[in-house]
């Protein structure tokens, strides 16, 4: 039977050790775990927050249809996807995804291959707020991620 | 048809409302159809959808293509490219 | 200048959301983080325990030569590599590896090299303690991972 | 020359020892002949050497080829292909 995936879209902060403990706990099946956290970040010291909108519904649904495509692609033996919205500082967690699996570099793929897809295809787009109090527009979408999805095909 | 529309990030912030129902003429068939007919409804709806070509179209929740049918659409989400992740 | 690795090669377990708060407490230049757990499996529920045995002073040493490589190669914020050794039961870690970039790409990259390169060159050995009592014999080294290493050249 | 030897995993179990110093005839020069040398030491040294191109070698704590000179060892590895991580 595949792995249910434990998808989350919340305000709040997570916690990896938290979400890490939760997937292995009792387990002695999982070999590899791998983990993805994206934080805010900030090199020029100019901004304040980024402030994550998303689409109620369709990003959890997205989320978990990426993640079943993952568990079903590479066997992985649990997975996890967590991400924030609303206002987020320089520093702080956006997004965590953690893949669990026998081998290695199953949880290697799965976790990259879910954040390639969420980057692309899950309904969230952020927006600058900058230190001077100004906002630094919208995000633009990247080539680079679409490639990077790509490279899934 | 009547079909409630959600907007979001600069769509949202251009049309200057987050969701609307509205009554599409019969015209209006694929997802792109729905695109042009809305880009003549007034100014902020110009502005949101200047270069439709970027614009996302959701149809029930779920990723459609412009060429797809809207028939049968409950709710349909129009917005940028995401930047999540 | 060149972040400069964490190593650990110890006995006693570690505690991953500790390392990554080293890692990034205070920081608003890294945007990734990756993080490889490895522990022991036992699929059959014949394994009592892993007994890992390493080179004291070159395990260390060649850990950090592999994460000075991958910060070079990648361009990683910070880097850290904390191997066990003694025995080890199955569900407990095993290995832990954290590479933190500016962008996701280095991140997964960073820390899958360094597991590429520790399982072939970091000088440690794991012996088999089965559940009834007797001794299971050393793991073999694998071709795969010898095939994986070979994946960055 | 005097060198240190330390073995590791099946290699020390079948030496049946941890490490000793042993003094090398000078045709001794590479990783390699240091080998060929310590399998005729005995039937342990012989268990453990039996498929000498399987064990690794490391001069002063870093990986050698098998053709590459010893000479200036202070403390010589031997033992099989790693398995950790």
């Amino acid at each position: 039977m595949a792995a249910s995936p434990t998808i989350r879209v919340q305000n709040e902060d997570f916690h990896l050790q938290t979400e890490i403990d939760r997937l292995v706990a009792g387990r002695t099946d999982i070999g590899a775990v791998v983990t993805f956290s994206g934080l805010c970040r900030d090199d020029g010291g100019s901004l304040n927050a980024l402030e994550l909108e998303h689409y109620p519904g369709m990003a959890e649904a997205e989320m978990r249809r990426i993640a079943e495509l993952a568990i079903a692609r590479f066997s992985l033996q649990g997975l996890t996807a967590i991400h924030r919205f609303g206002k987020i500082a320089p520093g702080e967690n956006i997004v965590l995804v953690i893949a669990a699996s026998r081998h290695r570099q199953a949880a290697f793929d799965g976790a990259n291959f879910v954040m390639d897809f969420l980057k692309t295809a899950a309904p969230f787009w952020k927006k600058e707020h900058l230190a001077d109090g100004s906002t630094g527009g919208w995000v633009s979408a990247k080539d680079a991620d679409d490639k990077a999805r790509d490279k899934w095909r | 048809m009547k079909v409630k529309l959600v907007y979001f990030a600069w769509v949202r912030e251009r049309i200057d409302k987050p969701e609307e129902e509205i009554e599409l003429p019969d015209a209006v068939v694929t997802a792109g159809d729905l695109l042009r007919h809305l880009k003549t409804l007034g100014d902020g709806y110009e502005a949101a959808l200047q270069y439709p070509e970027v614009i996302r179209v959701a149809v029930n929740q779920e990723h459609v293509d412009h060429d797809e049918p809207i028939a049968g659409a409950r709710e349909i989400g129009i917005f940028p490219p995401m930047t999540g992740g």
